[in-house]
């Protein structure tokens, strides 16, 4: 109980402080639409070309973005070691990755649907269809990747060369998570699209096997 | 000293007697002809990686629950053991592939699983070099070993499921998918082999690691005076 | 505002090692601290002072060695001991406001009413006036005293001080000793870390010094007292 | 005959991997030795 209650006190911490400054956010919708603007510059696709890559495409650019957006969830409390006071704080330190990686996932959530529109213009590919099927996808990979990469950033925040170090970690990790999210949304923008129960099971075991360890492990993750 | 010595030269002999009964014994496989004979190092050698990754992950959940230091040098000693089990079988994997498929690179399931595996290891290694306190580098690089091993499967059924366009590999059904009895005596020789290989180089490697904190211990005496 | 019921809590450190890499930060530390003293902690840069605290605090784990609390009432059972701990750094956020700060750590510790009690503690700290600034722009001093009130947020029976008067101007540090003095004289546990002889370190009722990660002198009288705050054996 | 050459050149490779690997532990073993061994011996003319 205190745990749920402690996790939606840190969220509602996370959430305010974010939307104080949205730094984050606008940095990081502007760094993936750069990508996919450049992208389509070196690629020039066609309409059946785009509807072969633009997931794959779509998917790696958010994976990037993430791996540079994930670095900042542990490195802002390191200033005036407020991640201490909130292990004395809570009864359980799991609480503090739980909102931590909701946040994290709330934040995906939102960048991706915000940059859905541009997306479907720039690579004229028909969304609406399918949108909520698509919304599912979008969140269940949201949430693996902030799974993993918020445990991730925990241990990249402790090392030296951190920037480029996360992205090291995370990106092999994550495949499973890029190649099975790809493959669902690609079958969603199919021209005969088709529910990808294959790719959406498999992302919600990713989320729960990855969950399950941080649970057992997280503690000693924020261990001095 | 005298152990060890005895146990390498029984270890090169070992793997000698492996490759001549895989290049002399091993009866000549009917599609693939000599080509066939890498099989039984490149597999054997994936099974000892595998093994070598296993005990690894088993140290690093020591290491997090005993907190000694002999589970991180055991624990990093089988992370560069069984990565240079895989940088092997990266390697040989595309010499057969070469004659076999004529290319030598495919994103077939298992070679890019392996090679993402490979990827996953070298951060581990990386990761290591990255923190400087012992303690904590022991710790998290544990965790994330942890993290790793759990990876696995999930990437190899992950590009299994989606990535797989070749035929299942040619001929690497394993035993009981019709290998010819003496075959399957010769590659388990040769997984014996390997893996008493990869014990030695594991010993070798952990010896290495303690004799390294053993120095930082010496050296912190030095200083101090 | 009547504080609740608690019983004053010792603790007890049984030879406690703490190693970074092949450094000890702290050695065969044994001290047994009764419930409701005041002790001072005194020692240079890097004799193990902040390690100690941290471990009292449940921060750090120690390489060996073990810690423990205890009741006054030997039948009671000792809760889960959450210290009121303030370190060098701040441990509050910059970029929420004294109010936010506060109101946010106390709903973590599941306090009932947290805004009165908030409330209440922000009027004892003096920042009453202050309270929906970001702490981003308060002074050093300011800060000093949010971080007091955060440690104090839920009248903790074990409190840990690491030269807390630090950044606090004459009148802060008198209205520190004053808090302190109150806190001490309430029964609770008052564990600090200080340097040299001061307003703050006459509320002491035993000082430790520690050198090199060990405790050199332990002391409860008089003249040792002052001697170990000042170096003056030295 | 380019299969046997494959085959020959994949045990090669293998092997030299190995026995590489195996070199570098062997000589950080033994400059480490030497470096205990030196420091051991400061650490008692010190005394």
């Amino acid at each position: 109980m205190s745990l749920l209650s402690n996790t939606a006190v840190l969220l509602g911490k996370e959430l305010r402080t974010e939307f104080r400054s949205r730094e984050l956010l606008t940095t990081t919708f502007i760094f993936i639409l750069t990508i996919i603007v450049l992208f389509s510059f070196t690629f020039d696709p066609t309409s059946d070309e785009s509807r072969r890559f633009a997931p794959g495409l779509f998917w790696l650019a958010f994976l990037f973005a993430s791996s540079l957006m994930l670095q900042s969830c542990f490195l802002r409390e390191q200033p005036n070691d407020t991640l201490s006071a909130l292990r004395l704080s809570v009864s359980d330190p799991f609480s503090i990755f739980l909102a931590k990686l909701a946040a994290n996932a709330l934040f995906l959530l939102l960048t991706e649907l915000l940059l859905l529109p541009f997306f479907t213009v720039m690579y004229n590919v028909p969304v609406l269809p399918v949108l909520h099927w698509l919304a599912l996808v979008f969140f269940l990979a949201s949430l693996g990747i902030s799974i993993a990469g918020t445990a991730l950033s925990a241990i990249s925040a402790q090392a030296r060369m951190r920037e480029l170090l996360l992205p090291l970690l995370m990106l092999p990790l994550l495949t499973p998570i890029l190649v099975a999210s790809a493959e669902a949304t690609k079958a969603l923008l199919d021209r005969a699209p088709y529910v990808p129960w294959a790719g959406m099971g498999f992302l919600t075991v990713f989320d729960v096997v990855f969950l399950t360890a941080i649970w057992l492990f997280g503690e000693y993750l924020l261990e001095e | 000293m005298g152990k060890r010595a005895l146990a390498g030269a029984v270890v090169v002999f070992l793997m000698g007697a492996a490759a001549y009964a895989s290049f002399y014994i091993a009866p000549e496989e009917k599609t693939m002809h000599v080509l066939q004979r890498i099989f039984y190092f490149h597999a054997a050698t994936a099974w000892a990686g595998m093994t070598a990754l296993f005990i690894g992950f088993v140290a690093n959940l020591l290491y997090v629950w005993r907190r000694e230091g002999k589970w991180d040098a055991l624990g990093v000693a089988c992370a560069e053991v069984g990565l240079a089990c895989f940088t092997v079988v990266l390697i040989t994997g595309p010499i057969w592939a070469k004659p076999a498929w004529g290319i030598y690179w495919t994103w077939d399931a298992r070679l890019t699983s392996t090679f993402i595996l490979w990827l996953l290891y070298v951060s581990y290694l990386l990761l290591r070099t990255l923190i400087e306190e012992p303690d904590r580098r022991a710790l998290l690089s544990a965790l994330f070993g942890i993290f790793a091993f759990i990876d696995v499967p999930i990437v190899f059924g992950a590009i299994r499921w989606w990535r797989t366009q070749h035929p299942a590999p040619v001929i690497m059904g394993g035993p009981g998918s019709g290998l010819d009895p003496t075959m399957s005596k010769v590659f388990f020789f040769s997984v014996f082999a390997l893996h008493c290989l990869v014990v030695f180089l594991i010993n070798e490697r952990y010896r290495l690691e303690k004799l390294r904190a053993k120095f930082e211990i010496v050296r912190r005496e030095a200083e101090a005076i | 505002m009547t504080p609740p019921a608690f019983a004053p809590i010792g603790l007890r450190f049984e030879d406690i090692d703490k190693r970074y890499g092949g450094i000890y930060a702290l050695r065969r530390v044994s001290l047994t601290i009764g419930p409701g003293e005041c002790v001072v902690f005194a020692g240079r840069n890097g004799s193990g002072k902040t390690t100690f605290l941290r471990i009292a605090a449940q921060l750090v784990r120690p390489s060996a060695g073990k810690l423990s609390f205890s009741c006054a009432s030997p039948n009671e059972e000792t809760p889960a001991i959450r210290a009121g701990f303030v370190a060098h750094a701040t441990m509050v956020y910059d970029e929420l406001t004294a109010e936010e700060n506060l109101l946010l750590f106390s709903r973590l510790q599941g306090t009932p009413k947290p805004e009165n009690r908030v409330a209440a503690l922000l009027e004892e700290v003096g920042l009453s006036e202050r309270r929906a600034s970001l702490v981003r722009t308060f002074s050093r001093g300011m800060r000093q005293r949010v971080a007091i009130a955060r440690a104090l947020l839920h009248e903790p029976a074990v409190i840990l001080m690491d030269e807390p008067a630090t950044g606090l101007d004459p009148q802060g540090v008198s209205w520190l000793a004053e808090t302190l003095r109150r806190l001490r004289d309430s029964g609770r546990t008052i564990l600090m870390s200080l340097h040299g002889e001061s307003e703050i370190a006459s509320l002491g009722t035993r000082a430790i010094r520690l050198d090199g990660g060990s405790v050199v002198a332990d002391t409860r009288t008089g003249a040792t007292f002052r001697s170990i705050l000042t170096f003056a054996d030295v | 005959m380019s299969s046997l050459d494959s085959v020959f050149a994949a045990y090669v490779l293998g092997w030299a991997v190995f026995f590489v690997f195996y070199l570098t532990v062997a000589r950080r073993t033994a400059t480490l030795d030497k470096e205990v061994e030196r420091l051991k011996n400061t650490l008692n003319r010190g005394k």
